[in-house]
């Protein structure tokens, strides 16, 4: 069921990352109420590959690797776990689809829409940004598109997605508790662009 | 600042890490058959070598998973599976 | 000569001590030349009568822990186990100068141990309330009564977490800690107690259970008695003996600055926050920060304590924010689960063990030399000592510091 | 106005610009590009403060951060303490001061800003000399990802000062055109201004960028992680030990030749040259050549080199050889030396000769700075050929050369430099090649003559021969640190206190060891030198503490309610990271006030809280049951679908550590809550159990915590409140009992509503997704406006629980509890074999009969509230210290429904105390308390159903 919501995490810094944004450099903004579904399954496991015929990709199996279908993006979240996101309404499908495809096999499917929010940071000045709070090498050349890593961005723990490796553009999953945290956190880091 | 070669992540800095110390210590098949002395053991006391430790760690801050490494106590060097070779400088 | 202020500290004496080649056998020897051998062979000596002595050093006298520390003095622990010992230490420090007849620069300028949560307040009170009833002087201070202390501290309510207040304990403070270590090898040294640098124990003699003497890189040592005054090398030299030990050695590190106007009248420590802070005679800061979380025997930390520690630092004292790091250093401290010492007998006869003392060893060095005396002179424990036996790890009873008083150093 | 000193053209100064600063109260005139020292020297001021212990005058001695004298205080634009004169850049409107003794501190907040960036190369290079510059540009043309940092605020490092040409044209050609190149080169990041201090684990260096007193970020700290390490950090010169070696106007050699070069200014008019070496030569010819009056090179050695002999021949500048310095006259400012030739075995003593001179200049040699190689695990050797210590062993990853491995020639630099760079890129996976290096004049090299002690020089001067100047330490007091009986290199250091000044011993570090190895009649090398710990240059608290400030010090976390929680202005409560509504006050209330306030409206009517922060795992697979069999004290396998239970986690060692519902959400799925601060190490506790345990158990764990936003809602009106919000849960005690749980609707969302209590009332806990907390939240308020209902926070629930004796894990315990210490036996399960702590409760200490109870305590009525911490002793009367304690105050309050102060406590043997006085010792008073059950209000358990 598809249902309207309410407030997004980062509803009330909607204008700090807007304020934070410079035209040219770097582009802020939350990316809002996106379906996310964590799904624990053995990757060798029957119910693996029926779940990858059912959501029309393999599950990846190489760590940090992110699949792509026209709807989902599935992040390598560890050995035996990933993170399905979708767009916004889609988790209860979600969750149906990878529910069946498990069928009686040990696994778990979890909605945690609520449990992170994303922050878009694009352009020539992200990687620099990013690295002011975050150890990750985020070269070209070591993360590149649909790439992912869990890691920490200041004193937060996130999920980092390479969307695009030439504007560049990542995604920032970031738990809703510590998005505001976050958000000025990235308002501050940022804030030597605007002068 | 360690880097700490997790399984599945790669090398990570150590501040994504949660320390585990001795690594192979397992629980008691029956704690409730040891003797006080030997449930003290299993507690409270661990190797605390200066040289290779066998240790354990948990990748916090990303994939969660525990995992077994070991590092040279004086040095910070550490080497995985039998290699005599550290992975890190 | 006009001597500017931070010049200089007060003059060793003309002569220290000597550098002998070891006997070849001893009534005690004592492993490990810090400030504990050396704190327990002087009282051996001036309490036991018991001169024929040897403290065998690996290094340079007094060069581990001893000369890593931050050197405050304070004995405001929570349980009366601890509180008993350590206040026993700060009575033997107010006469220690004079005993010595050496600078030690004890200084009771106090220590505040901030409290920054609901919690951190009632655990304080509790601790200034044990206290008071153990005979020691303690006060809980709410943070107007904090900023008068240390008018430099930030008690605004600004702070990401606000000072609520600070337990206040004024006879603590700080000393230098090499004139303590050379003070106690000064008095040995004219005991005719015999200090043994750059020996390195290897290995024990033994008759079954009983020890006979130490193998060390200067030969073999033969000895009444073995007393271990190692820190974090206990277990190096236990795991020889199958003894093990409930200890794990990790890197705790300090910085100081450069010398600077006093600023700082006291002595900060905030456990929730993770640094403390005095300024030393010499007019430099003296900072340190927690224990860095894995085991090591390095003698170096990581560098994001560090970072941590001077955040604190800056966040509670605004005017540090151009001050200079001029030496960051670390020890190796050996920590028990319960976060108390081990001071007593082993299953081996005429080997006696002191360990374990994590961050708290500095303040505890008197303390530690007359109880451990004690208990190897008489071949048991002093009262004050009893509880830091082994067996408590079995029986269940810790002296647990950490677990509830939450206030380490 | 031009200083007098200043050449009129050279150096690479911007005379368009010239800059006006104060110093020791005089105004003067420098030009940008000025260092502060070079801006005094060009105004003929050598003596920048008086010495620390003996107030003796001292002057500017060096030309970089070695420079151990010339310590100033800045006063603006900004208080900072103990900058060096020769690394401060000059600015307009400088103000500074000397500074022998103690820095200030600024009273006023710091108004700049400083931060941090992480970065990760192929190959770093600390230094940009002539061998980091060759080492880079070798490196870069492989295409690796490269970073060269350099302290100086420019780069060509010992080549800006020297005046050498390269390939016959002035080396400035080489640097622009090489630093240009850098620039350009995709993956290369240049550093000018930054100093490399650090040496960590794996090839972690630590940087501290100066990027202006005006750039908006201060100062920026650099992570960098690389994975080869070019160390081309070059060497310092070493100064000389003999009687008044610390007159102003004494400078070591090759920074006068700096200064001329540089900054062209002349350092004086007439100079002696006093060296052990070579280099100092150079010095000499072109300060001749800039117009200074050379009296004499002074040479230890018996013979100079051929080469430099001819160019001072030419010069008519005299070489005295075999001969020393072996005294200065002057009060503010050398104006004299004594010459005397150096003793030997057949030589009869002379009288000293005196030549006049306004500059000495002093060379003992060049000390490669092996700092970062050391702190890298690197052990370094003392080079007889050299006499200085040099790199001994090549740590993994990290490479020296060029000075800082002992080559001093500039052509040796480049070509070592060029392939130091080619290896290290190679050793990084890259195809490298040397890069082309120009041509650099060189000549033969007479060997230096380590010298430590002048022999001849009687040991009554030792109190005038310095060895450490900024700690005004000298060779009589390490003759009494030998005297005392020490032989350690360390103890020796700490008597003295050489080495431990700002500058941490550049200068002076080795020259201690000579003179140390001398007076114990042993080598050098068998002194050794004492550790090179970081910071190699001092580094500012602020710089290290980067963004990390105010609100950004730790992560601020709060609930999707917390917008409505400030429009309350209600005051919060810091629980671990989260802020948490400690109480909602209404005009004119306090805290008291607002709490009883808060609790009577739960007890009679209804209250809402904000339980959001309550950790939240979804625990599921076909083990899950066996699995919290396990880690709970009680027994989860038996909870049937749609029921709650409260469960108790402990520690192996039996003692509790956390707390939470357990909640059946299907045959293999359970819902558990953890205490808001315990929640990721509660999981990460379960994974370690889980993965390395019992990896057998086929059970997977989910961090839900964020994901739902939870409301409680208490008090014997909360059906009724939240009967109007829902229409399809049927909210009957029968349809819906306590402790159990079911799916509906609340305000038109999704959500799961639950029936358990923490007061002890009527109450429901709603959960619903984080986007929808807020609306659900106000929609429920306003449901319940009728009922007055009464936001609570922190303090309220905490009042409501302890009149029903729950504990709150943290406060009533603290480590050292157990679930029985607590009166919850009912919680340990006597039916399972094992669970994590079981077997700890049978250990002596634990079976104990005078363990510490949970009990509760009741002050007189009319008392106020006893403080928490407070301790609890059995006399009416203090005996002497130390006094018994039998426990203390845990949790204390008034409670609004008994209308009067009650508390729980922890107290020995509490439960066989009940109905016993004790004494709670408040201050210096003994307040009487009386032992009780923990349970206050409603014993009996009727209003949980309403």
């Amino acid at each position: 069921m598809a249902e309207l919501h309410g407030e997004s995490p980062l509803a009330a810094r909607t204008e700090t990352l807007a304020d934070s944004s410079v035209p040219g450099a770097l582009q802020l903004s939350e990316v809002a109420f996106t379906a996310q579904v964590a799904l624990r399954v053995d990757p060798k496991s029957p119910a693996a590959e029926r779940i990858g015929t059912a959501v029309g990709t393999m599950l990846p199996n190489q760590p940090g690797q992110v699949a792509r279908t026209e709807q989902l993006q599935i992040l390598w979240m560890g050995p035996d776990e990933w993170l399905l996101v979708g767009p916004e309404g889609s988790a209860e499908r979600i969750q149906a689809t990878l529910t069946e495809a498990l069928g009686e096999e040990h696994g778990s499917v979890v909605d945690v829409s609520g449990n992170r929010t994303i922050v878009e940071v694009t352009g020539p000045k992200s990687r620099e940004l990013l690295a002011k709070g975050c150890a990750l090498d985020l070269h070209r050349r070591s993360f590149a598109s649909d790439q992912c890593a869990q890691t920490l961005l200041a004193r937060a723990g996130v999920v980092l997605l390479c969307r695009d490796t030439e504007r560049p553009s990542f995604w920032i999953f970031v738990r809703a508790s510590f998005a505001r945290y976050l958000a000025d956190w990235l308002a501050d880091a940022a804030a030597e662009y605007r002068v | 600042m360690m880097l700490i070669p997790c399984p599945w992540c790669g090398p990570r800095n150590e501040t994504e890490f949660h320390y585990g110390g001795q690594a192979d210590v397992s629980y008691p098949a029956e704690p409730q058959q040891l003797s006080d002395a030997d449930w003290a053991r299993f507690l409270f006391y661990r190797a605390n070598p200066k040289g290779i430790f066998t240790e354990r760690w948990n990748h916090q801050a990303g994939c969660r998973r525990w995992f077994t490494i070991r590092r040279d106590t004086t040095t910070n060097e550490i080497f995985q599976d039998d290699s005599h070779e550290a992975v890190t400088r | 000569m006009p001597r500017t202020p931070g010049a200089d500290l007060p003059d060793h004496p003309d002569w220290l001590w000597n550098s002998p080649e070891p006997k070849r056998s001893y009534d005690v020897v004592i492993v490990g030349g810090g400030g504990h051998g050396l704190a327990t062979a002087y009282y051996l000596a001036v309490n036991h009568g018991i001169t024929n002595m040897a403290v065998l050093e690996s290094g340079w006298l007094a060069g581990g822990n001893m000369a890593r520390n931050t050197t405050i003095i304070r004995s405001n622990y929570l349980w009366d186990e601890s509180a008993g010992l350590y206040e026993h230490a700060m009575k033997l420090w107010e006469g220690l100068e004079d005993e010595l007849d050496y600078p030690l620069l004890f200084s009771q300028r106090g220590v505040l141990n901030l409290a920054h949560s609901l919690q951190d307040v009632r655990d304080s009170k509790r601790r200034v309330g044990a206290n008071r009833l153990n005979g020691i002087d303690a006060e809980w201070l709410d943070a107007d009564q904090v900023a008068e202390i240390c008018p430099i501290l930030n008690t605004s309510e600004d702070l990401r977490y606000p000072v609520l207040g600070a337990t206040w304990q004024p006879r603590a403070g700080i000393a230098k800690h090499d004139h303590v270590a050379w003070g106690f090898a000064r008095a040995l040294d004219r005991m005719g107690v015999d200090l043994v640098q750059n020996c390195q124990v290897t290995g024990f003699d033994r008759i079954g259970d009983r020890i006979t003497g130490v193998r060390t890189t200067r030969g073999d040592i033969a000895a009444g008695k073995v007393a271990l005054a190692a820190a974090g090398s206990t277990s190096v030299l236990t795991d020889e003996l199958g003894l093990a030990l409930p200890i794990q050695s990790h890197p705790l590190q300090a910085l100081v600055s450069e010398l600077l106007e006093p600023v700082h009248p006291t002595v900060v420590m905030s456990n929730a926050v993770h640094v403390y802070v005095s300024q030393a005679h010499k007019g430099e800061l003296v900072l340190g920060a927690g224990i860095d979380s894995y085991n090591s025997y390095g003698q170096r930390g990581a560098f994001h304590t560090i970072e941590r520690e001077l955040t604190a630092a800056v966040e509670l004292f605004p005017m540090f924010s151009r001050a200079h790091v001029l030496r960051t250093w670390a020890g190796v401290v050996d920590v028990t689960p319960d976060a108390s010492a081990i001071m007593g007998l082993t299953p081996f006869e005429n080997l006696y063990v002191n360990c374990g003392w994590g961050t708290g060893g500095f303040k505890a060095t008197p303390g530690v030399g007359w109880c451990y005396a004690h208990t190897i002179a008489h071949d048991e424990p002093h009262p004050l000592n009893a509880p830091f036996n082994l067996d408590r790890f079995t029986t269940g009873a810790l002296v647990d510091e950490h677990g509830a008083a939450g206030v380490a150093h | 106005m031009t200083g007098e000193y200043r050449l009129a053209e050279g150096g690479r100064i911007n005379r368009d610009r010239p800059v006006r600063f104060r110093f020791d109260g005089h105004d003067y005139e420098g030009f940008d590009g000025d260092t502060l020292a070079s801006a005094l020297l060009s105004n003929g001021v050598h003596q920048v403060g008086t010495s620390i212990r003996y107030g003796r005058p001292r002057g500017i001695a060096s030309a970089g951060p070695e420079e151990p004298n010339a310590l100033v205080q800045i006063e603006e634009p900004f208080p900072e303490p103990m900058l060096t004169a020769t690394t401060v850049e000059l600015r307009d409107g400088l103000v500074a001061s000397s500074l022998p003794g103690q820095g200030r501190l600024a009273t006023e907040p710091d108004p700049a800003r400083y931060d941090a960036i992480n970065a990760h190369c192929d190959v770093l290079i600390v230094g940009a000399g002539p061998t980091g510059l060759a080492a880079a540009l070798s490196a870069a043309r492989s295409g690796a990802r490269v970073i060269i940092a350099d302290a100086d605020t420019e780069f060509g490092g010992s080549l800006l000062g020297s005046g050498e040409a390269l390939d016959h044209a002035p080396a400035g050609r080489w640097i622009d055109r090489v630093t240009a190149e850098l620039r350009d080169t995709p993956d290369v990041t240049v550093l000018p201004h930054t100093t490399v201090f650090g040496r960590y684990d794996d090839n972690y260096l630590v940087a501290v960028e100066h990027r202006g007193e005006d750039a908006f970020t201060r100062q920026r700290t650099w992570h960098i992680r690389a994975r080869e390490v070019v160390l081309a950090t070059g060497s310092h010169e070493r100064p000389l030990v003999f009687p008044g070696n610390d007159r102003p106007g004494t400078m070591l050699a090759t920074s006068a030749r700096t200064y001329v070069h540089r900054y062209g200014v002349l350092p004086g008019r007439r100079a002696v040259v006093f060296t052990t070496n070579d280099s100092a030569y150079a010095a000499a010819i072109d300060l001749h050549d800039a117009g200074v009056e050379i009296a004499a090179v002074v040479d230890v050695r018996p013979v100079a080199t051929t080469l430099w002999t001819a160019r001072c021949v030419e010069r008519g500048i005299q070489i005295l050889t075999s001969c020393a310095v072996t005294g200065t006259s002057g009060t503010d400012r050398v104006s004299g030396a004594q010459i005397s030739p150096v003793p030997s075995a057949d030589s009869a003593p002379t009288v000293p000769s005196e030549l006049d001179c306004d500059l000495l200049l002093v060379s003992g040699g060049w000390n490669p700075a092996v700092h970062l190689h050391s702190q890298a695990r690197g052990t370094v050797r003392y080079s007889e050929e050299i006499g200085a210590l040099v790199p001994d062993s090549t740590p993994r990853g990290v490479r020296s050369v060029g000075a800082a491995a002992g080559s001093f020639t500039t052509g040796e630099c480049l070509r070592t430099g060029s392939e130091a760079g080619r290896d290290a890129a190679r050793e990084a996976g890259f195809g490298a090649d040397t890069a082309e290096v120009p041509g650099a004049p060189s000549g033969p090299v007479t060997p230096p003559q380590p010298t430590w002690l002048l022999p001849g020089v009687p040991a009554e001067s030792g109190d005038e021969q310095f060895v450490d100047l900024a700690r005004d330490a000298t060779v009589a007091d390490v003759r009494k640190a030998v005297g005392a009986g020490m032989s350690s290199v360390e103890h020796i250091k700490r008597f003295t206190t050489i080495g431990t000044a700002h500058d941490q011993g550049k200068t002076s570090g080795l020259l201690s060891s000579g003179v140390i190895a001398e007076l114990l009649g042993v080598e050098v090398a068998q002194v050794g030198a004492t550790t090179f710990r970081p910071p190699y240059a001092p580094v500012a608290f602020a710089a290290l503490a980067g963004r990390d400030r105010g609100d950004l010090y730790d992560p601020v976390r709060v609930t999707a309610m917390h917008d409505w929680h400030l429009t309350q202005d209600c005051p919060f409560e810091n629980v671990g990271q989260w802020k948490r509504p400690w109480y909602y006050p209404q005009p004119g209330e306090d805290m008291d006030s607002a709490v009883l306030r808060e609790c009577h409206a739960v007890r009679t009517g209804v209250g809402m809280q904000d339980v959001s922060t309550l950790g939240k795992i979804d625990v599921q697979g076909p083990d899950a049951a066996e699995f919290l069999d396990l880690v709970y004290t009680n027994k989860m396998s038996t909870l049937k679908v749609g029921r709650i239970r409260y469960g108790l986690m402990c520690h192996a060692d039996g003692m509790v550590f956390d707390d939470g519902t357990v909640m059946r959400t299907g045959e293999h799925r359970y819902l558990i809550s953890t205490t808001s601060g315990g929640a990721a190490g509660v999981l990460e506790w379960l994974e370690d159990w889980l993965q390395t345990e019992w990896p057998h158990l086929q059970v997977h764990l989910t961090s839900v915590t964020e994901h739902w936003a939870t409301i409680a809602l208490a008090g014997p009106r909360s059906r009724e409140v939240l009967a109007r919000v829902t229409s399809d849960i049927d909210l009957d005690n029968d349809a819906f009992p306590f402790m159990s749980w079911t799916d509906g609707t609340v305000a038109g969302k999704a959500a799961r509503v639950c029936r358990i209590s923490f007061s002890g009332e009527l109450a429901f806990e709603i959960n619903v997704p984080w986007w929808h907390g807020r609306e659900v939240w106000e929609a429920l308020y306003q449901a319940g406006s009728d009922q007055d209902i009464t936001p609570y926070g922190t303090e309220t629930m905490h009042v409501l629980r302890a009149e029903k004796g729950f504990p709150i894990v943290g406060q009533d315990t603290d480590g050292t509890v157990t679930p029985h210490d607590l009166g919850m036996s009912w919680a340990v399960s006597k039916k399972k074999d094992d669970f994590l702590g079981m077997r700890s409760f049978s250990r002596a200490d634990t079976v104990r009969s005078d363990r510490k109870h949970l009990v509760g305590l009741l002050p007189p009525a009319d008392s106020a509230v006893v403080p928490e911490g407070t301790q609890l002793v059995e006399l009416a009367e203090l005996p002497e210290p130390p006094v018994p304690m039998l426990g203390h105050i845990t949790s204390s309050y008034r409670s609004a429904a008994l209308d009067r102060p009650f508390a729980l406590a922890l107290v020995k043997s509490g439960r066989d105390r009940i109905g016993q006085t004790i004494y709670g010792h408040v201050g210096d008073r003994l307040v009487p308390v009386e032992i009780t059950e923990p349970v206050f209000y409603d014993k009996e358990g009727n209003r949980r159903d309403g």
